[in-house]
Formats: structure tokens, sequence, C-alpha cells
């Protein structure tokens, strides 16, 4: 199958650092890669360079055969290429049902109504809670979300993502601060994705990145250093040494 | 020749005159993130304090300006315990409320003690002189405040920059709750940089004073220019309150020469321009 | 400043008018290691800002190394040898990382911020970057060091390990280890990966609803199969 | 009965002091001539708008009018403020007394307004013919742009073109200028051997007068001509030594001499606390209070406006200015302008000294207009 | 505890209908009791309707899309000139024509500035905001031709309301006129304020990065939000040009953009009835005091600014409103 998300030798420099050094990587539909790589790697700039948030100094991004690498973020979400955030980023004064419904919305071409209410609208409202049931905060569905504690954010922060229905989706840490007995919820929708669904994630919980990944790809100084199946890469010398550390023993005993 | 020479002397005078009375609202702006609208009354109050003890008491400039910075702390410590405490990190326009509100108070006070008319402070003769520079004359009073102003960019700079107390000033007003829970006693650090403020801005007013003369309506007359030299610059960097100052004080004084009718359109449109380049100001603090 | 004990009494705080913690008492000797777990939202972020004076308290008492802290307000308690790293990763955004490490310093020489510089290369790296300009994991590590740099003799770590490479991880660890057992410090832990948490500590406090709701020993948290499916919503520890 | 009579005014903000003036005048006539008017009673109604704003103004008179009953509408500093206020006067059977407000169309507005104030036309005309006699031929103006600066620029010129001379150039800077260098330049490098200004009295007129100094116009023999708003007297000691010499043209200096004037500076320096801060508007108000007592007198305390305007019209009498008369047909005031210089007294104080007087000038705005 | 059914969600709107309804009649029995109880003020009351216009148009962008502004007078006076200039050069002396020569005015007027002050964020922002007011207000004060300078644009004559009521020395055909559209106006707010387009408004106020990771387009929604906020300032303006029957340079002033702003913060940001309440007190308040003492008053009123901060800091309706919603959770 082609490629539906295609980067070819993206650069950026801070000052002068190279954060983000000829970075080449592609995903089929249905892909479910997971980048991992050392703190300060360059996984979030690389997110957000093809997401549109920073601008590449050289490469493009090509998705469904189009290059959107001029693009700002906002077409690029509107051609399905939705992220989530490393650090949660919500409207502080919101509700989770209004951020879920305001998502929906978005993605039906429908949120500059004027007219009309959300809570009028039966099917964005059936959407809405049945998407926040699916990650289990749909008690919180009405409390402003300043006063919900920090893992439930993390999870809202997933809902939008997933309310956006991406053909591909980049999911920054989504389970980082979320506590163990939720990371199931969030394992969980990820599988239930439609399997045509291109998915790469950033995670630091190598529990979770096992369990997910089909291919793993490590970033080191801005630099891709492996790019193969999960197997694979707790016997890479390099990564061992960079990022896994016992880890990869742990795994291989396991 | 000649001319362009003559209008770049009065430009950096002018710029300087704007840095000196401006700069201390860059640092409660920028650094205290309070939008300080009170700003001019403070300088005002300076303004008052010097007029009255070098011409009510004829006391030597020196003093009176001394006098000046000195009363106008004293006079801020209550006002900033009781009131400025309580907006530090507030939503921005609970502080446009609460700092317009003590300027109508304080024009309303130094309206109802002083009278309405102007004040002036006596300068030295020699600040009185006009001094030559060959191709112009300008007065001497226009050079002490350049030199002032460069003393206080520089001091200030260093103030913020380099010392200890700067570092606190700016985690305080980074993440107040984080700065407290590593042993920054954020309250001391707010009282001391406001009092700074305070004190420039009366500094400021005094010796500005022959530009800006001192009345009640002080306070509220200059509030804008204050507002937007600091914001041009980027508030709470010095080099760059500096840039704009010199910057929007040459396009102020090349409008008003080359076509003074359209003086203000000249002005509000190059500060349309320069905010269009740089949005976050010429040196914005990054956040 | 050597390790000091911690007591708390009939704790209860929260957020304005919402009350979130209930009559929290335990105590932590000097050196001891805690672990406090529970599941989302049940107050252990809350309990530490709390220790740290940055919630509203309702009542009871806290004691540090004996004293009574409980009225005097965060930067005393922080002087007072109370260190806090809260969860939220709150670097000072337009401060270098140096700066950012400085404030940390309390009264200690500048020169200390080697030790900080050694415990985490990557920060030395990346000295003159503001914080607003450093990756998640470095945010971590730079929150996690300035408070160190201020040698508490109480470290309040409210999921320090999160956002980290896994070597990372195993190295702070062990560093915590080690500071606690030298006798420099006593330190609370709030930590998701409950096993980590569990080979850290030796002693494991759960919260459920902002009351305590266990109390023990690793071993036997472990062994309580009970207590982990219903307070910590996990299948089992492995 | 008691008779309201509604004053709009700015009584705080930037131009309070002239507000404050109005108050004292108004305060010195009813000191000295009682508060009753036959059995009427005379009863005083501030109301104030800071700074120009129409709309404020006629929402006030409105109220003025329709809540408190006032039969007599009076101050107005800002002509925007009188102008709003016109197309009351009639459906509410007031007279408007403009104790201020000096663009010379107002009094076209309605038959109901009278004037005792004076135009920018009025007294920048005179000063053209001083400026021509005095030796210049080549004149700079030099005017704030907006209403009352662009009038007297206009008047300056049509007096100076008459007189033959000629203006070199006339430039308009912004209100709100600090910084007059700029300006000063300008004035050098036209060429011109004198200048003729117009600011606002106030804060800026300091400014100006300073940076003529300090950039050498004075010492360079430039002359300067303005009318009387530039150096009111309230301003004077703040503007002290560098004022020395200024001569401008103005229908009233608190230093005329004559016992009206005497009797006035006596009582309205009383009213206005400190002597130091009166100034021109109070000359106004007072002369206006004198019209409204006329007015009060000759419709025997009865609402009837017309009557009222009628009974003042072709009134003389002796102003602490000196003679004036309300022209029948303008409704303004004639009056003697008065050339002036600014002197040191002998204690040390600065005055307008009065050194030439125009007699019975009317309005040549008007005409002008025409 | 979630409320999952349609039904429920029915009921809600219902709810929300009601709470509007209940809105719409508080400001006309407010409007009435004050037709009565000061009859004699009713110019103060017009001018108190057109003003609110402002603000409520002034909390569109502030309060609900966090643009800082102290310009927004602009839009106000755009409204009065093109209604004033209307009637005064072109002989459109209908009120109705005039009001929409106003809104139109108005709404370009927003188009304009928004899209020069959506350039920038916080304080820069702010400064563009001021540049354009001066602006404006210099060009007005220029174009003297037009808009008679600084002595005002006079000569504007409306005829009477739909033929029948004249506008009076009374001003009761503006009071009412006046009323009339600033009912009209808060239900369509009301509505807008709370559509997707509203709520995607004050997402972007809270996070824009966040919006833009939506797919939702920041510059363009806001654009959007500044011209309808024209269009409502643009009535007030029109408002006041034919109540008052004059427009003068201080509808385009910095003065007027500030005092909005300040009456806005009193009543609270980000609730209409917020900015309602803030105008109407504050007004009422500068007038009593104004009155009582015509030349101290600014000091008393400088004094209630700083009392509000410190004993209301979210605004008069603000805080009303938390306090009862305290107590609605306390007893439910
Ligand atoms: N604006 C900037 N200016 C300078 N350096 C920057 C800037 N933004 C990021 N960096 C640096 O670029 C590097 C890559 O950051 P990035 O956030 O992509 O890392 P990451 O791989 O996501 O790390 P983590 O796992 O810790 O989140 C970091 O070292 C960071 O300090
Ligand atoms: N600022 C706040 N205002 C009101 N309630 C709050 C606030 N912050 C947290 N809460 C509430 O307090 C409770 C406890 O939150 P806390 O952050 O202490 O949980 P936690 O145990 O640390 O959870 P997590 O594991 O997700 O970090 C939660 O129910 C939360 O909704
Ligand atoms: C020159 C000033 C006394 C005139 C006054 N400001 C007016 O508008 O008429
Ligand atoms: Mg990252
Ligand atoms: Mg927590």
């Amino acid at each position: 199958m082609s490629a539906i998300f295609d980067v070819r030798n993206l650069k950026k420099m801070f000052g002068g650092l190279a954060v983000t050094n000829d970075v080449s990587l592609a995903m089929a539909p249905g892909d479910r890669v997971a980048l991992i790589g050392p703190n300060g790697a360059g996984k979030t700039t690389f997110v957000n360079l093809v997401t549109g948030n920073l601008l590449p100094d050289s490469g493009s991004v090509t998705l469904a055969g189009e290059d959107v690498t001029r693009l700002g973020p906002t077409p690029r979400v509107r051609r399905g290429l939705v992220r989530s955030f490393q650090v949660t980023r919500l409207f502080s004064e919101m509700t989770p049902e209004e951020h879920v419904a305001l998502a929906i919305l978005q993605r039906e071409g429908r949120s500059g109504g004027m007219f009309s209410s959300h809570r009028a609208m039966p099917e964005v409202m059936d959407e809405t809670h049945a998407l926040l049931s699916r990650l289990g905060i749909a008690h919180l569905a009405r409390h402003p979300v300043s006063e919900i504690a920090y893992g439930q954010q993390r999870l809202l922060e997933l809902a939008l993502a997933l309310a956006l229905k991406p053909r591909v989706l980049l999911l920054d840490e989504p389970a980082a601060g979320v506590p163990q007995s939720d990371t199931a919820r969030i394992e969980q929708a990820i599988a239930d994705l439609p399997a045509d669904l291109a998915v790469l994630m950033i995670e630091h919980d190598m529990d979770l990145v096992f369990r997910f990944a089909k291919r793993v790809v490590v970033l080191a100084a801005g630099e891709i250093i492996f790019d193969g199946s999960p197997d694979a890469v707790t016997k890479d010398a390099r990564v061992r040494q960079a990022y896994l550390g016992s880890y990869a023993d742990a795994r291989s005993v396991a | 020749m000649q001319t362009i020479f003559s209008i770049g002397v009065d430009a950096l005078a002018y710029g300087m005159v704007l840095f000196v009375i401006s700069i201390g609202l860059s640092v409660t702006m920028g650094l205290m993130r309070v939008v300080n609208l009170a700003h001019g009354a403070f300088a005002m109050i300076g303004g008052y304090i010097a007029s009255y003890a070098a011409r009510d008491l004829g006391l030597a400039y020196a003093l009176a300006v001394l006098l000046a910075v000195a009363g106008t702390i004293l006079i801020a410590i209550p006002i900033e315990r009781f009131l400025y405490r309580r907006i530090y990190g507030q939503p921005e326009l609970t502080q446009v409320l609460m700092t317009i509100g003590i300027t109508f108070c304080v024009i309303g006070i130094a309206n109802y003690v002083f009278g309405p008319t102007l004040k002036t402070i006596p300068t030295p003769d020699a600040l009185r002189e006009p001094v030559s520079l060959g191709f112009r004359t300008v007065s001497a009073h226009r050079l002490f405040v350049i030199g002032c102003g460069a003393a206080v960019a520089l001091g200030l700079w260093y103030f913020i920059e380099r010392t200890a107390f700067g570092v606190k000033l700016r985690a305080a007003v980074d993440n107040a709750a984080m700065a407290a829970a590593l042993g920054v006693r954020t309250e001391i650090v707010y009282a001391v940089s406001f009092a700074v403020a305070v004190g420039l801005a009366a500094f400021g007013g005094v010796v500005g004073a022959e530009l800006l003369p001192i009345e009640p309506y002080y306070a509220l007359r200059y509030m804008v220019t204050f507002l937007v030299v600091v914001s041009v610059g980027g508030a709470g960097s010095i080099p760059g309150a500096l840039a704009a100052c010199l910057l929007l004080g040459a396009i102020d004084t090349t409008g008003r020469y080359l076509m003074p009718e359209f003086g203000e359109f000249f002005f509000y449109l190059a500060v349309i321009a320069i905010v269009w380049l740089f949005p976050r100001g010429l040196a914005g603090r990054a956040k | 400043m050597p390790a000091a004990s911690l007591e708390i009494s009939g704790l209860s705080a929260g957020y304005g008018p919402t009350r979130v913690l209930e009559d929290i008492s335990f105590s932590a000797p000097a050196g001891r290691r805690l672990a406090v777990l529970g599941r989302n939202g049940m107050g252990k972020s809350t309990l530490f800002a709390t220790l740290a004076g940055q919630t509203k308290r309702y009542g009871g008492e806290i004691r540090l190394g004996g004293a009574a802290i409980e009225g005097i307000d965060s930067a005393a308690r922080a002087l007072r040898g109370l260190g806090y790293v809260p969860q939220s990763r709150d670097v000072f955004p337009t401060l270098t990382v140096e700066e950012n490490l400085f404030v940390g310093l309390k009264a200690r020489p500048r020169a200390a911020i080697e030790e900080a510089y050694a415990m985490f290369p990557r920060l030395k790296e990346r000295r003159k970057n503001l914080g607003s300009q450093l990756s998640g994991g470095e945010q971590q590590m730079l929150t996690t060091a300035r408070t160190i740099l201020g040698q508490p003799s109480v470290l309040l770590l409210d999921e320090p390990l999160e956002g980290l490479a896994p070597v990372i991880c195993e190295e702070l660890m062990a560093a915590f280890g080690t500071l606690a057992a030298s006798g420099d410090m006593t330190i609370l832990l709030v930590e998701q990966r409950i096993q980590s948490a569990l080979d850290f500590a030796d002693e494991v406090i759960v919260l459920e609803r902002g009351r305590i709701a266990w109390t023990g020993t690793p071993a036997a948290l472990a062994a309580d199969q009970h207590a982990v499916e219903t307070l910590l919503g996990v299948g089992g520890l492995h | 009965d008691t008779i309201k009579v509604g004053v709009i005014g700015p009584f705080s903000g930037p131009f309070a002091l002239q507000g404050k003036n109005f108050k004292a005048g108004i305060d010195a006539y009813m000191a000295l001539n009682g508060n009753t008017v036959g059995d009427d009673t005379v009863e005083i109604i501030y109301r104030d708008v800071p700074t120009a704003d129409p709309a404020q103004s006629k929402a006030l008179s409105q109220e003025l009018v329709v809540k408190e009953g006032v039969q007599y509408l009076a101050g107005f500093y800002f002509t925007p403020d009188a102008m709003a206020a016109t197309p009351l006067l009639e459906q509410a059977n007031v007279p408007m007394i403009v104790m201020n407000a000096a663009t010379s169309a107002i009094v076209t507005k309605s038959p109901y307004v009278v004037r005792t104030s004076f135009t920018t036309w009025q007294t920048s005309t005179p000063i053209a013919k001083v400026a021509f006699d005095g030796g210049a031929k080549k004149i700079i103006s030099v005017v704030s742009d907006y209403g009352p600066g662009i009038d007297a620029e206009a008047a300056f010129k049509a007096g100076f073109e008459k007189a033959g001379g000629e203006v070199v150039e006339a430039i308009r800077m912004p209100l709100q200028t600090n910084d007059f260098s700029p300006i000063m330049q300008r004035i050098k490098d036209s060429g011109a051997d004198g200048v003729f200004a117009f600011l606002p009295s106030g804060p800026t007129t300091l400014g100006f007068v300073k940076a003529f100094n300090e950039n050498g116009l004075k010492d360079a023999g430039i002359k300067f001509f303005a009318p009387g708003d530039l150096t009111q007297e309230s301003d004077l000691p703040a503007l002290g030594e560098a004022a020395l010499g200024l001569t401008t043209t103005f229908h009233y200096a608190v230093s005329h001499d004559s016992p009206e004037n005497k009797k006035f500076v006596e009582a309205a320096g009383k009213a206005i606390g400190n002597p130091a801060e009166l100034s021109f508007p109070a000359v106004g108000a007072y002369d206006g209070m004198h019209v409204i007592y006329k007015m009060i007198e000759a419709t025997g305390g009865e609402q009837d406006a017309a009557k009222a305007v009628e009974a003042v019209k072709g009134l003389a009498w002796e102003s602490p200015r000196g003679p004036v008369s309300i022209d029948p047909e303008t409704r303004h005031i004639t009056q003697n302008i008065y050339l002036r210089e600014v002197a040191k007294a002998a204690d040390g104080t600065y005055y307008n000294k009065e050194i030439q007087t125009f007699e019975k000038q009317g309005d040549p705005g008007l005409e002008a207009a025409k | 505890m979630a409320l999952t059914t349609n039904s429920g969600a029915a009921s809600l709107t219902g709810g929300r209908l009601t709470r509007d309804a209940i809105g719409v009649l508080a400001i006309l029995a407010v409007a009435v009791l004050g037709y009565f109880l000061f009859p004699n003020n009713l110019a103060l009351l017009t001018r108190i309707t057109a003003i609110a216009l402002l603000v409520l148009s002034l909390d569109l962008v502030t309060g609900y899309c966090g643009v800082a502004t102290l310009g927004h007078a602009a839009l106000f006076g755009a409204g009065a000139y093109g209604a004033g200039i209307a009637a005064a050069h072109f002989g459109i002396t209908d009120p109705i024509a005039m009001l929409a020569a106003g809104i139109l005015a108005g709404a370009l007027a927003g188009l304009v500035s928004g899209a020069v002050v959506l350039r920038a964020h916080g304080l820069p922002q702010l400064v563009l905001s001021i540049a354009i007011i001066h602006l404006a207000h210099e060009a007005a004060n220029k174009a003297s031709g037009w808009t008679g300078g600084s002595d005002g644009l006079a000569g504007i004559t409306p005829d009477a309301l739909l033929g029948h009521w004249q506008f009076d020395l009374w001003g009761r055909t503006a009071y009412v006129f006046g009323i009339v559209l600033l009912v009209l106006a808060f239900v369509i707010l009301r509505q807008i304020v709370r559509s997707p387009f509203g709520m995607l408004c004050r997402g972007i106020r809270q996070d824009p990065v966040r919006v833009r990771a939506m797919g939702g387009s920041v510059h363009g929604t806001l654009v959007k939000m500044y011209a309808i906020s024209g269009a409502v300032a643009g009535a007030g303006g029109a408002l006041n040009a034919i109540s008052t029957q004059v427009v003068g340079l201080d509808s385009l002033s910095f003065t007027l953009s500030a005092e909005a702003l300040v009456m806005l913060v009193l009543g609270g940001t980000g609730s209409l009835y917020g900015a309602l309440i803030g105008t109407a007190a504050f007004m009422w308040f500068e007038d009593v005091v104004s009155a009582a003492n015509p030349f101290h008053w600014l000091t008393i009123v400088g004094a209630l600014l700083i009392a509000v901060v410190l004993f209301a800091p979210k605004g008069l309706y603000g805080s009303l409103a938390a306090v009862f919603e305290r107590r609605g959770r306390k007893a439910p």
C-alpha cells in the first residue's frame, strides 16, 4: 500500500543545534509506529514540524499524495493530520462536553454556525458522550477542565484527537501522567481506532510501546538511528545504550 | 545636512526623555506583569514633591530629585501593600480597573491639594544654559536627560539581568507559587521591584518635567504615550524600551518637522508598522 | 541539611470551597522513603501541594523536624528545608536553564549548580536555553534538579519520572535511593508506575477519595491482591 | 420664586482650571450683586462635561431643562458642547448664555444664543495689524490643528494680508504635541521674521514657549505674536522668565486697570481660593451672569426666552474688561481688544501688561463666513 | 450523572430559553422602571442604552475572544458618523435607514480594525488598537468638510420614527427606540455567543494553538466576530447620533474606548449581563456623583473602581453569579 504520510529529509535548526537532522519517515494506512528516543532527541519537534506548528528549514511533508509542507496547522488538520499534545492544551474554563462537541462540529465543518446550539443537536451530543464514556470521564462531562485532575485531562486530550476522526494520528506521550489504572483505557481507545488509520505514538512507557507498536523508530540527537520491529530494537546496542538501559534486559527476560 | 543633524539631536533628546519617564513602567508591566496605568500618577507625585521642594522650600535641584524619589516610594509603600498586592497575577483587565481607579484618585487628590495649575521645577542655572553644538544650540537640560537615560538604562539592565535579585524577580513573575516553593520570598521581591519602578517613575517625572509639565491631569494625559513606547519596545526589556523610545522619538520628531499637520498620522502609522513587523515588540520576551 | 522527619495529623484541605483531603494523618521518620499511591484524581498532588503550602488548609497539623509549619507560608517552609517538585513541571519559562537552577540554590554558592549538571548532563548542554525551549523530559529534569540543589531535608516528588527515558528513570531512582540512604533526605514519592514506586519505598500510603485507605510495606501491598485491585485499579503486580 | 440657571463646563479633567474659573466668575457676580433679582432667587446648577463631548452636553442640557427646570442654560467652554445644545433652546424656551466657546458660528445656530466671551477671530485679528506695524513682513503661522486653531490661522492671515504682509507658511500641529523642537526648526528654516502662534491655554503652551527660547529663536530676533490664550494668567507662573516680552492680543487681562476690575478680581480671587488661578473664563462668566440678571429683570422671572433675549440686545455696560455691549444683530459681545506684553511685577510675579487698545471690536469671523 | 439522553439535552435547551426570556424581561422591566422613575432623565437613559451597545460589542471581542483593545470606540464612532453623515450630507433622515447606515459603517470599521488588531497579541495588540483609535480620530478631525471636525457634525434632523413619533425634547421616542434596539441586539447576541461559533471564540481566547490543532481557523473566526461586534457598536453609535442629533470627535476617542473597557470590566467580562450591568452601574454612578459634586467626583469614581477590584474581583455581575453558584452547589 502506498504511504498516506510521507516525510522526506526534514531539517530544523534551533540556533546552532540541528534538532531535526534529515529525518525521513513514511507511514501507510493501518501502521502503528512508536517513536522513541532520549529526552531532547527531537520527537516533539518532529511532530511540531509535521503538523505545521513549526516551519522546517528544509524537507517536505506529504499527506495522501499532497505536499502540505507550506500549509499552516489548520488546513493540515482538516486534511486528516491530527496530533495530541505532550503537555495538555485545553480550554480551562470549558467542560469536557464542550471540548468534544466543538471538535466534532469542527470536523463536520459546522463550527461556524451562529444560530444553533450543540446541546440541541442530538447526534453531536450522543457522539460526545459515547466518546467520553469510552475514556471513562463521562462523569466529568460538565465540570470545568480547571477543576479536574491532571490524569483526567490527559484522557480528554486524547478524546479530542479521536473526535476529529483523523487519517493520520500523532500522539505525543498520551499516557504520561495517566495512572497505571487508566492506561488500559488509553490502550483500548487506541486499539478501537479504525484499522486503516495510521498512528504514530511517542511514549516513554515501554510496556505500552511494546504492546502497541508493530514498528519502532528511534530518534537520537535529531537523527533516526533505528527503524524496525519491536523485537529487533531491544537487541540494538546503540538504542540500549542511549535509551532503553536495563529495560531491554527486563524485556528480553520476560 | 545640517537640518538632518539638527533633527537627529532633537530626536535623541526626545527619545531619551521618553525613555527616562517610561522605563519604570517597563519594569512593572514587563517584569511584574502588572498593567500599571497609574505609572503616570507616580511620576506626577514625584514631580509635585520636587516642585514643592525646589520652588516652595528652595532646596537644591539634586536634593529635590532625591526627595521626590524617596517621597514617592514612601507614598507608594502603603499603596503597594494594600492595593497592588491584590492584583499581582490577576487578569490584566482587573489590573486595568484597579490602576485606573488609583489614577483617578491621585488626580483628584492632586487637584484638591495643589490646584489645577502647572507646577514647574526650577532647574539650576547650569542646566538652563543653551549649549552650542557648533551647528546648533540645545539646552543643557536635554543633555543632562540624555545622560540620565543612559545611566538608568545601564543600571537597570545590570540590576535585572545580572543580579541574584533580578533572577528571583523574573522567577517570581513567571510562576509565583513555584518560586515560593523554592524559598523565594515573593512578597518582598515584589515590593522591592515595585519600589524600584515607582522610584524610576518619580525620577522620570522630575527630569522630564520640562517636556511633560506637571499638573493634575498629567497622570492620564501621557498614559498612552508611556503605554505605547513600552509595548512597542517589548515590555520588560531594557534594550527594547531604549530602542523603541529612540525610534519613536525619531519618527515623531521627523514627522513633526516634515509634515506637522500629519504628525499624528505619521506617528501612529509608524507604530502600526513596527508592531506589524514585530508582533511581540522590538525585543519581546519569549512566552 | 540532614534528613528531617515529617508528621501530619488530621489534615484536611482543598481548593477554595472544594474539599479534597479529609483527615490525613501519617508520619515519616527522618530518612524514610515513602510512596503515595492512588488512582486518578484521588488527591495525591493535592496532598503534596498542601504540604508545600499551596492549597487552602481547613485543619490539621504539619510538623517538619518536630516544628509546626502549617502556619507559615510556602517560601518559609522551603527555607526550613521542605523541597517540592510539582507534577506540572513548573519551570520558569522566561529564565534560562542556568537561571532556573540558580533560583533553586537558595543561599548556596553559584558553583553548586555543577551538582545539577553532574546529575543531568543534558541540562548542561542546554544551559543557555530558556525554560520554555526545553523538551518535556528536559523540563522534568530541570524541575527535579532545581529542588534538589536547595538540599531539602524533606523532598516531595510528584511523578518525577513522567516523560523521562527509561535509562534516565533508572539512574534517577538510584540517585533518590542514595540520597535517602545516606541520611540526607526524607523522600515522599508519588509515582504512576507502581512497580517503580514499590521498588523504591520502605513504606506505602494509598489514597482513596482524599483519605488514607491503606498503609503498610511494599511487600504487604504487593501481597494484598484486594487492595491492589480496588484501590489502585490494576490487575496485580508483576 | 427660584430661578435656576444650569451651567455646563469642564469642572474636572484636563480643563478643570477653566471650569473653576467659570464658577469663580459666577460666584463673584453673585457675591457682589446678591443672589436675588426682584423677588426671585437665582440658583446655579453645575453639570460637568470634562472635555468636548457634544452628546454628553446635550444630554445634560436636556436633563437640566426637563428635570431641573432651569430657565437659563449657560457656561459652555467648548464649541461643540454649545452647538449640541442649541437645537433644544426653542422647544425648551430657554436662552443660552455662552460664557466661553469661541467659534463665531455658535450664535447663528439659534436666535436664543447670547455670547459674553469672545471669538478667536475677534482676538486674533488685531494682532495681525500689530505684527505688520511692528515691522514684521513675513510671518509663519503655527496653530494647533483643531477648530479654534484653524480660526486663528484664518483670522490672522486675513488681517495680515489685508495690512500688506505675507504669511509665508502655515503649520498646523497636532493638539498632543509634547516636543516642539522640530517645529522650531521649521520656523527657523522658513526664513520668516516673525511667528504667529495659537495654542489652547494649558500645559502645552509651556513647552512651546520654552522651545521657542531654548532653540535660540528668541535670541535670533524672531518676533512672537499670539492671541492671549497662550499667556493666560494662570499659566504665567509656570511660564515665568520664558514668557517675558511675549506680545498677545486679548479681550481681558487680570491686570486691567479699572475700578470694576479691582472689585471683580478681589471677589473672584476670593471665590477661586488661589488668585493666581484666575483667568479669562471668569470674566466671561461674570458678564454672562450680568446678562442673565438683566434678562430676569426684563421678564420679571417669567420663562420667556424670546423676551429675555430681546431685552439684552444692545445692552451696554462697564465690564471688568472695559466697556462692552451686546451687538443686537449677532448677539455677540462687542468689546475692546488689548495688546499686551508679559511683564514682571515688583513682587516678582508675571502679568499681562496692556499697552494698546483696539476699541469696540465686533466679531470679524461672522462677516468672514458670509 | 452525565446527561446522555436527548430528552435531557432538550430540556436543558428549554431551560436556557426560559433563562433568556427572564433576561429579556429583566431588561424590559428595568427599562420601564427607568421610564417611570426618571421621566425627566430619558436623555441620560438613552445615552446609557447607546453606550450599553458599545460595551456589549466590546464584550464580544474582549470577553469572548480575549482580544485586548483600547480602540473600540472606532467602531462606535464609525456608526455615529455613518448615520450622521447619511443624514447631514445625503438627506437620509429616516431613523431606520440611518440606523442601517450606522450598522454598516460599524461593521466595516470592525472588519478593518479587526484585520489590523489581530496581527499581534497582548500589549502590542493593545497598542495597535490605540493607534487605530488615534488615526480614526485624527482622520475625522482632518475631514472636517464631512465630519464638522472638532466643532462636531451638526444638522442631523431625523424624521419621525415610522412616520409617527417625533424625536422631541423629552426624548421618549429616542428612549423607546433605543430600548427596542438593545433588546433585539441582546437576543441576537445571546444566541450567537452560545452557538458553536461562540464556543469556538471562547476556545480561541483560552488557547488558540489548541483551536488550530482542532482544525479551527483562528484569524477568520476572530475577524468575523469583529465585524459582528462592529455592527453592534455601529448601532450604538447610530442611536447616539439619532437621539442627540450631533456627532462629536469624542465618539471616536481613546477616552470613550477606555471608559467602555472600564465599564465592561466593572460589570464582568465574558457575559452579556455583565456588560449591561457594568454600563448601567458606571454611568448611573457617574451621573449621580458628578451632579452631586461636579468638581471632585473623579476621586469617588476612582474609589469605586478600587473597591470593585477589592470586593468583587470578577466584576459586579461575575462576582454575584459566583456567589449564587456557590450557594447552588452547597444546597443541591
Ligand atoms: N525554541 C527552541 N530553541 C532552542 N532549542 C529548542 C527549542 N525548542 C526545543 N529545543 C531543543 O530541541 C531539543 C528537542 O526537543 P523536543 O521537544 O523535540 O524533544 P523530545 O524528543 O520531544 O524530548 P522529550 O522526550 O523530553 O519530550 C531539546 O533539546 C530542546 O531543548
Ligand atoms: N484547582 C482545583 N480546583 C478545584 N478542584 C481541583 C483542583 N485541582 C484538583 N482538583 C480536584 O481535586 C481532586 C484531587 O486532585 P489531585 O490533582 O490531587 O489528584 P491526583 O491524585 O494527583 O491525580 P493524578 O494522578 O491524576 O495526578 C480531583 O478530584 C480534582 O478534580
Ligand atoms: C480657545 C478656546 C478658549 C476655545 C474653546 N476651546 C472652544 O472650543 O471654543
Ligand atoms: Mg517531547
Ligand atoms: Mg497528581
